[in-house]
């Protein structure tokens, strides 16, 4: 009884933690690009609200909950309401089995450093960001508004095209590791990280995510400029804030896979391992918005063809070759 | 595959540095309110009616500003002074529609409506940016000091008729002399 | 048909056709300005020079002058005619005033279009530019002439097409200028055309001086509705107001010309009492309110005391929608069907035009490609003044004009006048010789005659005479068609709507069976024929229901009065004179003016969703709540075309188009009309309208004032010498609508026999077209 | 000298003026009596147009050619005009013919009368030659007397009655057009041509209009022969003699009736007596005011229609104005447009607006403020308004423009460049 209760409890603290963690970051991720960006431009970026704007995100926060919470007349009215919590929530459920430092013994306990070590955490990361994909799907759809759905059906056929190489890039991760659970894939890069092993992978794995976060350069869902914003054109006040974190969760989220599959986790000298996860994941954020100042957006057919013509063929062909090293090395 | 692949990766990594470099330099960012910049001599900003170097009103309510507007913020409505002269008998631009685009000066055939650098428009009564002519019309010439409309129109307000540079006089048309 | 090529495109135009009419064809604009096709060509701008490659004449040439010729060639864009045409620019613009921004002509000014069309754009003179002095030529028309660019269109519209004969050319070389002799208004009554032909800013339009400009007005296709030729116009307005009227184009009614009346006589629906607010019993009371009121009056009194109880009334002014509905109020209520006209003599002669005489109805355009006309009744400056520049484009063609009138006709050209008095006109139709012969002998004789025959003089008798007369006249291979003169804009359209079981309006009021009225944009007290009797029954009614948008005696009556839109702030239909169904559509929204009250004044700095005193509707709209439920103009006019076969051409109807002529259907018998003995000692009463200020609507024209005239008794010298009244005295008239006294006039061109008197506010009643009836002249006593 | 055939001069004498007795005794109306007792009308205009009479009005349209249109068998009244409008600068033949002879006009017009079967004729003279006008109004009434007009004339059932108009006093009421206008009494613009005055001219009947010194060639034509007639010019498709109005810059500026084909050089140096105070000869109007100029490359050529059109100019009225090597050719212009832009009707805006143009280019030049861009506009000016005026006025009004930018053009350059003019001093 205790010990469920323990159990429950500590899962408890480490959902807050995490929810906490994550949110804290997601807000300020919001607020370090618009500072990036606006420094890579030679501009300020935020700078009034606190000091160097650090209080911008509060004040995002407090202007989106206190605008007028728009439903779009014909709308779906209650999809309409779900969709930006379906992007949310999904957002933070991959977190639950994201390993963010070692086993550690507490009371005699080995607790796992994840909301839950599952044994298949690559196939329940898998199926639960494919999840995602309703949230934009869903908020296009409901909001009966042409560039909403414009924006929803290039982000269903851009999810669902960059889905499937994104997880044959974890295959090579797995094959290398030999399991499926994202503990012990941390652990056998305990020696060298899987990006120095399979690049290959790496690279295919980074712009999957980036296509699955719908961040520039593979931004078409939303495009600014051709579909006034795309599948959240309607979405305003909290709604839209919703869309807008879940955006910036799923950063932090992939950030964290990235770490965990290719960068060796929470391995690293000196430093405590989760200083070094940490440190690892907000590098690859600061990738992420340094292609965003970078990069333009690609046409919808250059999409789909790099999706399908490239990116597929590539980590299938990395499958074979890691197969074969793997049994030619006889591991 | 393109010809140019070495140029292609070379421009998809440029921007990389370029932003990068950027990173590190001063902005170039005006904190406005507390920094005010020198604004250049033509910029455009406020309209103001003038009036001619003798003191008259410029505007003579001709609606070609009006018909200029891309966005139809001027209206007025011409009349007759007892010299002939036509004028507007109220003028009224309004400014939260304004776009300062300067088209509006660009037709004007009297120089009158001219822009000014004032910007700082902004308020929260919308009906404070309707300006009327009493609010438009200022005590200078403006940018031109020496044009007046009336000394080429051949018409008689500002001198009588035919005597402004560049008339005969009027003709005896019943004068049997050819 | 002749066949040419210009500019590469070949088209096929009727011999006769010019080079530039036949380029106009194709939709290449040759720049020009002393051309006007209403004007023809002069060749003096020598701007519209093309170059002619085959064909007689080879070169550069005038295309206004040039003859089409089968294979002929010819290229507008030929470098030395666009050299030409652009030397010609410079030419005129060598004096032209560089006065554009307060002309009144910019924007709408054919110089400007020219200049821009042929390229000239730099000033290479730098010489001096010549002034002229500028005339007053009255309220109406401005005069600047130092833009003068001396195409003579002027000379030509005034003079030669409108005949006026105070204006002209004066000087020459490039000092000729167009005017009076002296300052003065200008006489003709077309002189507005001055501004719609002046290609430049010569002359422009007073009224209408620093208003607006061209671009800023909201115009549309209208239908002038002070007489009954209907003239197709453009009215213009902005802020709420109407401000200018200018002529449209209709080649069958009038051309590209419009009288002064029509031009000017537009300020009615601004007048400063026109009533804008619903009323009950001198109450002011929302719209909705007042119909549901009146319907529910209406209601009660049928079913207390039958259908005779409620008296509908239209009117010869409203549109053919408007008296339609009211027919189909009648039918909802159940009453009698509505009587449409307070005239029964003039709705009469109306329902003879449009169901005896509508097969031969001549068009105005008719009358002006005859040869002969004669003309029994009408005084066509007063009563249709397009029909006097009509008859005047017969005598410019070398053709005779024969008026047959009582009164003392003055029109703008040569004509022979024969003054019979009312009686002697009906015996001269009758059969009677007096002159006839002669008539007779010209009509057949002429090549193109036409017959113009004036309801109002000479009613269902003397149409039906002269509807035989023309029969006799027209042979087999020539008609001989017939204008008839109507009154009202749509009398036409209420006549052709009027059943067989409607009544004329005094017969219907005899007795106390009807209890409530309901008078639709009509003024039976003015418009009626029986002022001072109508004015005592209305007196015993329980309600009087009034629609309309002046300010009219009856209205002022009226327990409950609605108001409604004059024909600019609503669209409707009319039928002119000749039987041709004319759209008119919206110019304004209906409202106050929202512009500036005085000088200075600003219009309203603050926003309302409705204007201020927005409330008044379109009749047709009011009859349809009061019908339950509206619909759109064109479903009502689909379900008259059912009603009514001979409307069929409503639904296709365009503004600005000629309109359809209503075609007859069967003859209907109409009942003899008897003429009336004359009493012994008595002068035949002719009461005529004036050019200005007669009709209901030039009566709240208040810009047409400077255009009245003072009233006065005419008659011809014999008759006052037999009666002992000199010129200048005060008589006294004893008439059957009452006695008034007014000073003497001698007319030597008057009938003898007869009084004459202009339709006007000094009558007591004022009467308009009463027909045949007498009256007893002596000196007037009271201040001698 | 002597020798030219004297035809419409013969009876001239200084100061003094022929009526009927003289006129009869030289043999006046003997043409006259002949043409209405042996000819027929026919017979008259088929003589005429083979003696190739051109119209001596300044357009030089051969006359019969012109009578041929002209529908003389119609029915109705028809009118002959005589053009008495002589407003050219540097023309006054017909003034110095009627002050000498004017019967020869009245018996010229009966006889064209007759030839065209025109039953009414006026002669439209010039307000200022009033002296000329009561000569021809006691002509005619010397006619009348004598028979020679009015009813029945001589007994051949012609009827003829003439009349004496006189202008109000423009240069444009020579235009044959303008002038039936005048006629009628109403503005004297040009009429609109078709119709031709042939077909629909006075009060819309049909109208022939000639001038005084064509007519007056017709009695001699009659009564000499076609043959006689075309042998007395110089050239052998002229024909005739013509009277020559010498004026300028000449020893002798008197009218005198030469051959036609005379040589410029004959005519200056013999009649007009060379140039006046030994200036050389520069320049000179051939034929009035509206006629481009010659030079002294043009001196040997003789004057007549043909030749002259040849080299460029008109032969006009003979009213020959001789300019010397002191002479501003562009002054001399500006002299000359100066009249013909103040005499325009102001009908057509090539002449009414354009003329002034050329006018104030030409003092540009003159004032010395003119530029290069100036002449390029005057240049312009000539293209532009040369064949497409109205009618013939402005057209002829740059027939001097044409002449100064033809031969004279270095004179106007030496003024731009100089800043003033070259000849002022």
């Amino acid at each position: 009884m205790a010990d469920t209760l323990f159990t429950v409890v500590l899962i408890l603290a480490k959902l807050a933690l995490i929810f906490g963690v994550v949110l804290f970051m997601a807000a300020y991720l919001v607020l370090a690009e618009r500072k990036i960006l606006g420094r890579m431009q030679l501009r300020y970026g935020p700078n009034r609200v606190g000091p160097f704007g650090l209080m911008q995100p509060l004040a995002d926060v407090i202007k989106l909950l206190t605008k007028e919470d728009f439903l779009p007349a014909r709308a779906d009215k209650w999809l309409f309401l779900v969709a930006p919590g379906i992007t949310a929530v999904t957002a933070l459920l991959v977190f639950a089995v994201v390993p963010f430092g070692p086993t550690i013994e507490v009371f005699g306990r080995t607790i796992p450093a994840a909301v839950v070590d599952l044994n298949v955490g690559v196939l329940y990361f898998l199926g639960v960001s494919s999840m995602a994909v309703y949230g934009v799907v869903l908020g296009g759809w409901a909001s009966c508004s042409k560039y909403s759905l414009l924006g929803s059906v290039r982000g269903l056929s851009q999810m669902v095209s960059y889905e499937l190489s994104l997880g044959l890039s974890l295959v090579p991760v797995i094959m290398m590791a030999r399991s499926f659970s994202l503990h012990d894939i941390v652990m056998a890069q305990a020696s060298v990280p899987f990006l120095l092993l399979n690049p290959v992978a790496c690279f295919v794995f980074l712009i999957c995510i980036l296509a699955e976060s719908n961040r520039i350069p593979f931004d078409l869902p939303e495009a600014e400029n051709e579909l006034v914003g795309g599948f959240h054109t309607e979405y305003s006040g909290m709604r839209f804030g919703l869309f807008f974190v879940g955006e910036y969760i799923n950063l932090v989220v992939l950030g964290s896979l990235m770490t965990v599959f290719f960068l060796g986790g929470w391995h690293g000298p000196w430093l405590p391992p989760v200083v070094w996860f940490l440190i690892k994941v907000l590098m690859v954020c600061g990738l992420f918005i340094w292609i965003r100042a970078c990069l333009p957006r690609l046409r919808y057919d250059q999409l789909m063809n790099l999706g399908w013509k490239v990116l597929l063929p590539v980590s299938l062909l990395n499958i074979l070759v890691t197969g074969a090293v793997l049994l030619g090395l006889g591991l | 595959m393109s010809r140019h692949v070495f140029r292609d990766i070379r421009g998809t990594l440029q921007p990389f540095w370029v932003t990068l470099r950027n990173l590190f330099r001063k902005p170039v960012t005006v904190q406005y309110p507390e920094q005010k910049q020198q604004l250049p001599e033509r910029y455009r900003a406020r309209l103001i009616l003038t009036r001619d170097p003798d003191g008259g009103e410029r505007c003579v309510a001709c609606h070609l500003c009006s018909a200029a507007c891309p966005v139809d913020c001027i209206s007025m409505q011409a009349t007759e002074a007892a010299d002939g002269r036509r004028y507007a008998a109220w003028f009224r631009i309004n400014f939260t529609r304004c776009i300062f685009c300067g088209l509006c000066t660009e037709a004007c055939p009297t120089k009158a409506i001219q822009v000014t650098a004032d910007f700082e428009l902004a308020g929260r009564d919308p009906l404070k940016l309707v300006y009327e002519k009493v609010d438009l019309l200022v005590d200078h010439c403006g940018n031109d000091n020496s044009y007046n409309f009336y000394h080429q129109t051949g018409i008689g307000v500002t001198a009588p008729r035919g005597e402004n540079p560049q008339e005969t006089k009027p003709m005896d048309v019943k004068d049997l002399m050819p | 048909m002749v066949t040419l090529t210009i500019d590469n495109q070949t088209v096929t135009v009727p011999a006769g056709t010019t080079v530039l009419e036949a380029a106009q064809k194709l939709g290449i604009v040759v720049p020009h300005l002393c051309y006007h096709k209403e004007l023809g060509a002069v060749g003096s701008c020598r701007m519209c020079a093309v170059m002619i490659h085959k064909g007689t004449l080879t070169g550069l040439k005038m295309s206004c002058l040039i003859a089409v010729e089968e294979g002929m060639v010819v290229t507008t864009t030929d470098e030395r005619s666009m050299a030409l045409r652009e030397q010609v620019g410079e030419w005129l613009m060598l004096n032209h005033p560089h006065d554009c921004p307060v002309c009144d002509e910019g924007g709408e000014c054919q110089l400007q279009e020219m200049t821009i069309a042929v390229g000239h754009g730099r000033r290479r003179y730098t010489g001096k530019k010549h002034t002229y002095p500028n005339q007053d030529l009255g309220p109406f028309i401005a005069q600047e002439m130092n833009r003068c660019i001396h195409c003579y269109r002027c000379a030509r519209t005034y003079k030669d097409y409108c005949g006026g004969r105070d204006f002209g050319v004066m000087g020459s070389r490039n000092r000729v200028t167009f005017g009076r002799f002296a300052d003065g208004m200008l006489q003709s009554d077309f002189s507005g055309n001055l501004i719609d032909f002046c290609p430049t800013g010569v002359f422009t339009d007073r009224t209408f001086r620093f208003t607006s400009r061209f671009w800023d007005l909201q115009e549309a296709d209208s239908v002038c509705s002070h007489c009954g030729v209907g003239c197709a116009v453009i009215p213009g307005g902005r802020l709420h107001q109407l401000q200018r009227v200018r002529s449209g184009t209709n080649a069958a009614v009038n051309g590209s010309f419009l009288c002064d009346r029509g031009r000017f006589g537009f300020d009615y629906g601004r007048h400063p009492e026109r009533p804008r607010r619903a009323r009950r019993d001198g109450q002011e009371v929302a719209v909705d309110v007042a119909l549901e009121a009146l319907m529910s009056d209406a209601r009660a009194l049928i079913d207390a005391e039958g259908p005779e109880a409620v008296l509908l009334l239209g009117s010869e002014r409203a549109s053919l929608e408007s008296n339609w509905l009211l027919q189909r109020l009648a039918k909802e209520l159940g009453c009698r069907v509505p009587v449409l006209s307070p005239h029964a003599r003039r709705h009469q002669a109306a329902q003879a035009v449009a169901f005896d005489l509508s097969h031969q109805l001549a068009s105005l355009a008719d009358v002006r490609t005859a040869d002969v006309a004669v003309v029994f009744g009408v005084d066509p400056l007063a009563e249709a003044p397009l029909l006097a520049l009509a008859l005047r484009q017969i005598v410019r063609q070398g053709g005779r004009v024969v008026v047959c009138d009582p009164r003392p006709v003055e029109l703008p050209f040569a004509f022979e006048h024969q003054p019979l008095s009312p009686l002697a006109l009906h015996e001269l139709l009758g059969g009677g010789d007096m002159d006839g012969k002669h008539l007779r002998d010209l009509l057949r004789q002429a090549k193109q005659p036409v017959l113009v025959a004036g309801a109002d003089l000479l009613g269902t008798a003397g149409l039906r005479h002269v509807h035989s007369l023309a029969q006799r006249i027209a042979t087999d291979d020539r008609a001989c068609p017939i204008y008839p003169v109507l009154a009202g804009a749509n009398s036409f359209g209420a006549a052709l709507l009027s059943l067989p079981e409607q009544d004329d309006l005094m017969t219907r009021l005899e007795g106390d069976h009807v209890r409530m009225m309901i008078c639709l944009e009509t003024d039976p007290l003015v418009e009626g024929p029986d002022g001072k009797p109508l004015g005592e029954r209305l007196a015993r009614l329980e309600k009087l229901v009034v629609f309309d948008y002046l300010p009219t005696a009856v209205a002022a009556r009226a327990d409950t009065f609605i108001p409604t839109c004059p024909p600019v702030e609503a669209s409707g239909t009319f039928i002119n004179s000749e039987g041709r169904l004319r759209r008119f559509e919206r110019v304004l929204a209906p409202g106050a003016s929202l512009a500036h009250k005085e000088d200075g004044a600003h219009p309203p700095r603050a926003f309302f969703l409705t204007q201020p005193d927005s409330e008044p509707l379109p009749a047709p709209r009011l009859l349809q709540r009061l019908l339950g439920g509206e619909t759109s103009l064109a479903q009502i006019q689909a379900e008259m075309v059912m009603d009514r076969p001979r409307l069929a051409a409503l639904p296709q109807l365009k503004a600005g188009e000629e309109g359809e002529r209503v075609a007859a259907t069967v003859a209907r018998a109409l009942p003899e009309e008897k003429l009336p003995e004359q009493p012994a000692g008595t002068l035949q009463l002719v009461v005529s309208p004036a050019r200005y200020g007669s009709d209901l609507l030039s009566r709240y024209a208040r810009q047409l004032t400077p255009r009245l005239t003072t009233a006065c008794v005419y008659l011809h010298p014999e008759d006052a010498e037999r009666h002992g009244v000199q010129e200048g005295d005060r008589v006294d008239l004893d008439t059957r609508f009452g006695r008034f006294t007014l000073p003497l006039a001698l007319s030597e061109t008057l009938a003898r026999g007869c009084a004459l008197v202009e339709n006007s506010a000094a009558l007591p009643e004022p009467i308009p077209g009463s027909g045949i009836s007498f009256c007893r002249i002596g000196r007037g006593g009271a201040n001698g | 000298m002597s020798q030219t055939p004297q035809l419409l001069f013969k009876n001239r004498k200084a100061g003094e003026t022929v009526f009927m007795p003289e006129y009869r005794a030289s043999g006046g109306y003997q043409g006259l009596e002949k043409a209405l007792r042996t000819m027929t009308p026919q017979d008259i205009r088929e003589l005429v147009k083979a003696a190739g009479l051109r119209g001596r009005g300044g357009a030089g349209f051969p006359t019969g050619v012109k009578w041929g249109f002209f529908p003389a068998d119609a029915p109705g009244v028809k009118y002959l005009v005589c053009n008495c409008d002589e407003m050219e600068p540097g023309t006054y033949k017909d003034g110095v013919l009627l002050q000498a002879d004017p019967h020869q006009l009245v018996e010229g017009m009966i006889l064209s009368a007759f030839a065209l079967q025109t039953q009414v004729g006026y002669i439209f003279i010039r307000y200022a030659y009033e002296r000329q006008a009561s000569n021809l109004r006691k002509a005619i009434s010397e006619a009348t007397a004598a028979g020679y007009l009015g009813k029945n004339i001589l007994g051949s059932g012609f009827d003829f009655e003439l009349h004496v108009h006189g202008s109000a006093g423009r240069y444009i009421l020579g235009e044959e057009t303008a002038l039936l206008n005048g006629l009628e009494g109403i503005r004297p613009n040009p009429r609109l041509k078709p119709p031709f005055p042939a077909t629909r001219g006075l009060f819309g009947r049909p109208t022939t209009v000639n001038n005084v010194e064509t007519l007056a060639n017709i009695p001699h034509i009659v009564m000499g022969g076609a043959q006689w007639f075309k042998d007395l010019a110089m050239t052998t498709d002229g024909s005739g003699t013509k009277l020559f109005g010498l004026s300028g810059h000449l020893n002798c500026t008197e009218c005198f009736e030469l051959p036609v084909g005379i040589p410029l050089r004959e005519v200056i140096e013999t009649y007009g007596q060379g140039m006046w105070r030994n200036k050389q000869f520069k320049a000179c109007l051939p034929g009035g005011a509206s006629t481009p100029y010659l030079t002294g490359e043009h001196l040997d050529v003789p004057l007549d229609f043909g030749t002259l059109e040849k080299v460029g100019s008109r032969f006009g009225t003979a009213g020959v104005t001789a300019f010397d090597e002191d002479t501003c050719m562009v002054a001399a212009t500006l002299n000359l447009i100066r009249f013909f832009a103040r005499e325009s009707c102001g009908w057509c805006t090539p002449c009414r607006d354009g003329l002034n143009l050329v006018k104030w280019l030409l003092e540009q030049f003159e004032s010395g403020t003119g530029t290069s861009d100036h002449l390029l506009m005057l240049k312009e000016q000539l293209r532009n308004i040369s064949g497409n005026s109205f009618c013939a006025l402005a057209e002829g009004a740059m027939g001097p423009v044409a002449g100064l930018l033809a031969h004279f053009e270095q004179e106007i350059v030496d003024h731009i460049d100089q800043g003033r003019c070259p000849f002022h001093r």
